[in-house]
């Protein structure tokens, strides 16, 4: 990924000077350092299975909110059903523990594929809906996944739930240890936000993005408009289906009241508290909303009320979200590394 | 002849359907004048509920009286709710920010955050649990039609929602008021440049919304005998729902979308089982969108 | 001169009315040619048809020798023909940059794996580098490098319509087509325009014009087709039309 | 970055600065539901707790206990956080909760690993006490009470049934324990079905089973969709006897469905109008704290299950230790509680002795029959 590459002689346009690499690794090497390092440190040094537990749904949320972002912040497509393909990665990973005995190495790759190819078939029909008709689909959509957990009694175990016998494993090897699995749930959650963060920061990223602004310019700019919201869902479902192996497996036990409709609508309010179109928005909006209401159950039977305020004054305050998409574009350019090279005005704004 | 058996079923999925036509009536008013969804339209409908209730158990007034407190309650949150979730995102009146993403985007999520505070501070003050009136306020004495069994609180929620339905179309096509709404709803830039006063209008809408709503919340909170925080939720799915299949702007649509709902949810019930009725009706919107991308009776006007 | 765009006996019906009735014409290779009529004569109809956006109900329309029905709106972009829009449809909320990379990106796709892993590979590097060099070739072109980026949305009007014409330019077009680029200009603004346009057709690049304004148009195009009532109604040089007696009635409404 | 590990520190900060504890003192984890859509039922246990616990201490014993009440909302989210918190919290000897099995399974995998006894007042999954050693709970599963109403509505002479019940893991077990048992004695289920949770309408429902014609129904539903589901039933006419479980025994079903719960027969093994002392009292003392409320099962069922843990922690004393009280917990033998006595059995499962109740003049009323 070396932006040299594109400087051969000759085929320098003019007006361009050379890529500004001094800056583009210290905001990623911090984020690895305080994911990988100085956060397990602490982890470790309280040593308070409390904190693992709040620091890995942390990290799930994130990466739930992450794969929204890239459909409803990036695409522009109002989901109201993502819970539910959640849901479908954490039962594929469930039922193929339980029925095939199958092992978390299988289970995770697989639980996003299941999601993805749920997603894309529910997605062919409703895929030319525009806006709120889109939007009620998705709802719709959710909803009929959840009704298939709790109702399909004979195969999912309906209210049953399902008891996930295998915790954390890589090829055999466990990883149930607390902070192996915080180390398994940061890496997994990493390389999908990394892989999201490619996705979203790049030309098939701003493809998404001017079919979100007007898909019928966009059509007329050659951009296939279709192909690639299916793609954004189907390809956000994966990353879904991915959180909720990790769910499943990290808690042992998963019943069809977890993908609720109000779970949809959490995993939004951290992308639109956040900053839409923004994925550290997105990132932010999650680690808020999961920790705030941990963080105020001193509050007691009011820290729901508080949670809501809290809503209501950062969408107020915040109209664009804590971290918007246009800063929050500059600063991955800038400081990602993600900047093709730098224009004469000095700023870098292509992608790599 | 029929089987008096699908007579009833039939019957019990048309009065159901007449429940959620309640709300969708005033959930599509605003939606069509505003363009934006309207979260905490279920808990207006909760508050409405408890209005009456806290009225009745205080009081033990008259229905008449029962009837305009819980107006009253529905105006004034329907006001506090535009001012609180709507007002402050119109920062800018030209028509592109008045029906901008962002705008939608924000006035649904401030209106979720709202419906949250309210629906956990009901359950602050009342608790979580089901409440009842008392049995004389209660509509449901069962009514018998040849073979068929209803309650009279089917034949007055039928009575409501017909005067709604009658007394908004009125208001929208006779009076000025409503052409105000009409005019905003179709071009909100074109209204305030010929001197309507589209705050007020949009204010107007919502307090006239409200009150729909809450009028419907206690209306079902006496016709099943139960008012409760999250008595909302369920009908404001459905009454999304009805409005989509409508076709957003339609409010006759929106009502004879939410009877369709109404009876497929029945209909499923009796031929296929409860716990997959609601299946069916999101089945149901789903091809409907498919056949019909823009609802059944939606115009195909500017794409929102 | 190769023919670039053979229009035949193209129809469109909406409801009663026909907007676009039965009308014939091309556009050679090389060509700057403008479309003019009144308002309401069809010209933006015509232009949907042309570009995808509208079915026919009759007629064909060949792009390069290759029939267009059944293309959707991208494909026939991906052909060669690239567009800009009468009422100003830039991404308000990307930056300059962002917008005119879409029209490259749209002619030069890059899908999921590309942008997961197009890193990885030679290929896929030299792809986002061409991209990244048409946009920037096509800032070059309309003068919009400097606030490259800036978002769309705080451009003043004029820059948004050079905006425009560099994300169509990003495309590297064979056939570009301007809809009422003059529309909302000033006098001065007109004439740069003017220049510009001539600019790009001097590069070899084939321009239609589409104006109800008739000064820019007569002034520039080599060529004019007249439609008024759906119908083509004139065909030829600026001289030619301005002496037509069917464009002075169908504009004036007079009988001349 | 730098913002999530300020709040976790906040967080710590918190945590550590809950006041010190007396030597002496012995701390307990009740996780449930104090917000949310079930509030009411937890909002109703922690009272139960605090008039338990408020007995205990006050009755000179020589060490005091704490009760740590956390809200978990019946979201399987908040309660694994709490279990956490529990576990790490080395003073905690034992957990009562949660409301939900679900709730209490996602918990209870986070106990079996920490070895931290938890007695659920509610959970009813089957599959609850096999995760491991440490799950107990003090409700009467369906094995035992679908048999016995079974038998009840056999002596009757009631031999078509029909059967519903919430689409649930409870629900669930209550049509299979039930079902089955009346196959076995010959009988025969004429229908069966399952509704979702809060459903409103239950009037087609109701329509699908008087066209099975059973003679009986037998349900599974907690208070709020039973008065839903007796009123809807009246209002239709239907005339076939109803039967539910100790699930629905609340006051509050009566006051929702009013006359319409009249003659529903049900089981239980709580009965606010036994003159046993500890049962009037517990009484008193709910109807003092609730607005001269009576207490219905549920509250009596966290109520004795706080006190049988507080027995086992008395008995692990001196010096209880999470494994000590496990023991104790499982040793649990014919305990006198406002439920009957109470016996653990080896798969820590509570043996109930159940009572017949009948809805007359608005009250619940024990028959013999």
């Amino acid at each position: 990924m070396n932006v040299s590459d594109l400087t051969a002689p000759g085929q320098t346009p003019s007006g361009l000077t050379a890529p500004d690499r001094r800056r583009g690794w210290i905001l990623p090497a911090l984020v690895a350092l305080a994911v990988f390092v100085a956060l397990p440190a602490a982890l470790a040094a309280f040593d308070r299975g409390y904190f693992y537990q709040i620091a890995n749904l942390a990290l799930i949320f994130v990466l739930l909110s992450a794969s929204m972002h890239l459909v409803t912040g990036v695409a522009g497509l109002l989901h109201l059903g993502h819970a539910a393909f959640y849901g479908v990665g954490a039962y594929t990973a469930a039922l193929m523990t339980s029925k095939l005995g199958l092992g978390f190495t299988v289970t995770l790759p697989a639980s996003g594929l299941v999601a993805a190819a749920v997603a894309f078939l529910v997605a062919l029909p409703t895929m030319r809906l525009v806006s709120i008709y889109f939007a009620v689909a998705t709802l719709a959509i959710g909803q009929m996944l959840y009704l298939v957990m709790l109702n399909w009694v004979e195969f999912t175990k309906g209210p049953n739930g399902v008891i996930v016998t295998k915790g954390f494993e890589l090829f055999g090897f466990g990883l149930s240890g607390r902070i192996a699995a915080y180390y398994t749930v940061a890496v997994v959650v990493t390389l999908c936000v990394v892989a999201i963060g490619r996705l979203s920061h790049s030309y098939y990223g701003n493809a998404l993005r001017s079919i979100r602004e007007d898909d019928q310019c966009a059509d007329a700019m050659g951009v296939r408009t279709v192909r690639l919201k299916m793609e954004a869902f189907t390809l956000s479902a994966f990353f879904a289906g991915v959180a909720g192996a990790l769910w499943a497996h990290m808690t042992g036990y998963i019943s069809p009241g977890d993908f609720k409709f109000s779970e949809s609508i959490l995993i939004l309010a951290m992308v639109v508290v956040g900053g839409l179109g923004s994925l550290p928005g997105a990132v932010i909006g999650a680690l808020l909303l999961i920790l705030l209401p941990e963080g105020l159950r001193g509050l007691g039977d009011f820290r729901n009320v508080m949670v809501g305020l809290v809503m209501f004054l950062s969408i107020l305050l915040l109209p664009k979200g804590l971290l918007g998409e246009v800063s929050a574009l500059g600063l991955v350019r800038r400081q990602f590394g993600a900047a093709w090279r730098r224009t004469a005005g000095g700023e870098g704004i292509g992608w790599r | 002849m029929i089987d008096p058996y699908y007579l009833q079923q039939l019957a019990i999925g048309l009065s159901l359907g007449m429940t959620y036509a309640l709300m969708a009536i005033g959930f599509t008013l605003i939606f069509g004048v505003l363009n934006v969804v309207n979260f905490a339209h279920g808990e207006i409908y909760t508050l409405g509920a408890f209005a009456g209730l806290v009225v009745i158990s205080a009081t033990a007034p008259p229905v008449v009286a029962v009837i305009f407190a819980v107006l009253a309650a529905g105006a004034l949150a329907g006001f506090s709710l535009e001012r609180l979730a709507f007002k402050p995102f119109r920062r800018f009146t030209d028509e592109a920010s008045l029906k901008s993403r962002a705008m939608r985007e924000s006035t649904l999520l401030s209106s979720l955050a709202v419906s949250i505070v309210a629906r956990e501070a009901l359950e602050l003050l009342f608790g979580s649990q089901m409440r009842s009136a008392p049995a004389e306020y209660l509509i449901n004495t069962p009514v018998r039609v040849g073979p068929v069994i209803l309650v009279t609180g089917d034949f007055i929620i039928f009575g409501v929602a017909a005067v709604m339905l009658v007394g908004l179309q009125y208001l929208l096509t006779r009076t000025r008021a409503g052409l105000a709404i009409r005019a905003v709803s179709n071009n909100p830039l074109g209204a305030k440049y010929v001197g309507i006063d589209t705050d007020r209008t949009i204010i107007l809408t919502f307090v006239v919304g409200s009150m729909m709503g809450a009028a419907a919340g206690i209306l079902m909170g006496l016709y099943y005998g139960a008012v409760f925080p999250a008595m909302g939720f369920v009908p404001g799915i459905k009454a999304f729902v009805a409005m989509v299949m409508g076709g957003l702007s339609s409010i006759p649509g929106a009502v004879i979308c939410a009877l369709i709902l109404g009876v497929s949810e029945s209909m499923a019930t009796t031929f296929v089982s409860s716990g997959w009725s609601d299946m069916v009706a999101y089945g149901f919107l789903i091809l409907t969108l498919v056949f019909f991308p823009n609802g059944l009776f939606g115009a195909r006007r500017e794409r929102v | 001169m190769t023919r670039l765009l053979d229009i035949r006996n193209a129809s469109r019906r909406f409801g009663g009315v026909l907007a676009v009735n039965d009308v014939t014409a091309h556009v050679d290779e090389g060509e700057l040619v403008g479309l003019i009529g009144p308002n309401g004569a069809g010209k933006t109809t015509l232009f949907n048809l042309i570009s995808g956006f509208t079915p026919l109900s009759s007629g064909t329309v060949a792009f390069g020798g290759r029939p267009l029905a059944g293309l959707t709106t991208n494909q026939v972009a991906r052909l060669g023909m690239s567009r800009t829009f009468q009422n100003l449809r830039v991404f308000p909320n990307m930056t300059v940059f962002d917008n005119v990379s879409v029209g490259a990106v749209g002619a030069l796709p890059q899908g999921a794996l590309g942008a997961l892993f197009g890193g990885l590979s030679e290929s896929g590097r030299q792809r986002s580098a061409d991209i990244s060099r048409r946009t920037w070739e096509a800032l070059e072109a309309v003068g919009l490098t400097q606030v490259a980026g800036e978002l769309a949305a705080n451009l003043p009007y004029g820059q948004r319509k050079y905006l425009e014409i560099a994300r169509a330019l990003a495309m590297k077009p064979r056939f570009l087509i301007l809809d009422e680029p003059a529309a909302g200009l000033n006098d001065t603004e007109t004439r740069d325009l003017a220049a510009f346009i001539k600019r790009l057709h001097g590069q070899g690049l084939t321009v239609m014009l589409v104006e109800h304004d008739m000064t820019l148009v007569m002034g520039i195009c080599q060529r004019i087709l007249v439609l008024a009532s759906g119908r083509k109604i004139a065909d030829g040089t600026p001289d030619a039309i301005r002496n037509d007696p069917a464009v002075l009635e169908a504009y004036l409404g007079v009988d001349a | 970055m730098t913002f999530r590990r300020l709040a976790l520190a906040t967080v710590a900060a918190a945590a550590f600065a809950a006041p010190a504890l007396a030597a002496d003192t012995v701390k307990l984890g009740y996780q449930l539901p104090l917000t949310g859509d079930t509030a009411q039922y937890g909002q109703d246990f922690r009272k139960a707790a605090e008039i338990a616990l408020d007995e205990f201490n006050a009755a000179g014993k020589p060490f005091k206990v704490e009760i740590v009440f956390e809200d978990s909302r019946s979201d399987a989210k908040e309660g694994t956080n709490i279990a956490r918190k529990f576990v790490d919290d080395k003073a905690i000897v034992g957990v009562l909760g949660d409301f939900t099995s679900g709730v209490s399974m996602a918990s209870a995998q986070v106990y079996k690993e920490a070895g931290l006894a938890q007695l659920s007042q509610t959970a009813s999954h089957p599959d609850y006490t096999k995760i491991s050693k440490y799950q107990f709970r003090n409700i009467a599963t369906q094995a035992q009470e679908g048999p016995y109403n079974a038998q009840w509505m056999a002596s009757k002479g009631y031999k078509n049934v029909a059967v519903i019940a919430e689409q649930t893991d409870w629900g669930q077990s209550v049509v299979s324990g039930y079902s089955e048992a009346v196959k076995a004695g010959g009988g025969t289920v004429a229908f069966s079905e399952f509704f979702n949770r809060g459903l409103k309408d239950y009037r087609s429902l109701i329509s699908k089973i008087e066209r099975a014609k059973p003679d009986a129904i037998y349900t599974g539903f907690f208070y709020e969709d039973g008065a839903q589901f007796l009123k809807q039933l009246q209002q239709l006419g239907v005339k076939t006897p109803v039967y539910s479980t100790s699930a629905a025994y609340s006051p509050k079903l009566i006051e929702l469905a009013g006359d319409a719960a009249e003659g529903v027969r049900l089981t239980s093994n709580f009965l606010p109008t036994d003159p046993a002392p500890n049962v009037q009292h517990f009484v008193t003392e709910w109807k003092k704290r609730s607005a001269d409320a009576v207490p219905g099962q549920f509250p009596a069922q966290a109520y004795d299950a706080v006190r049988i843990m507080l027995a086992a922690v008395e008995k692990a004393q001196p010096n209880p230790t999470r494994e000590k009280v496990r023991d104790a917990l499982a040793q649990t033998t014919d305990f006198p509680g406002v439920t009957g006595k109470t016996t653990f059995n080896a798969e820590r499962e509570p043996v109930k002795e159940l009572v017949k109740v009948e809805v007359k003049g608005g009250a619940f009323v024990p028959v013999a029959e």
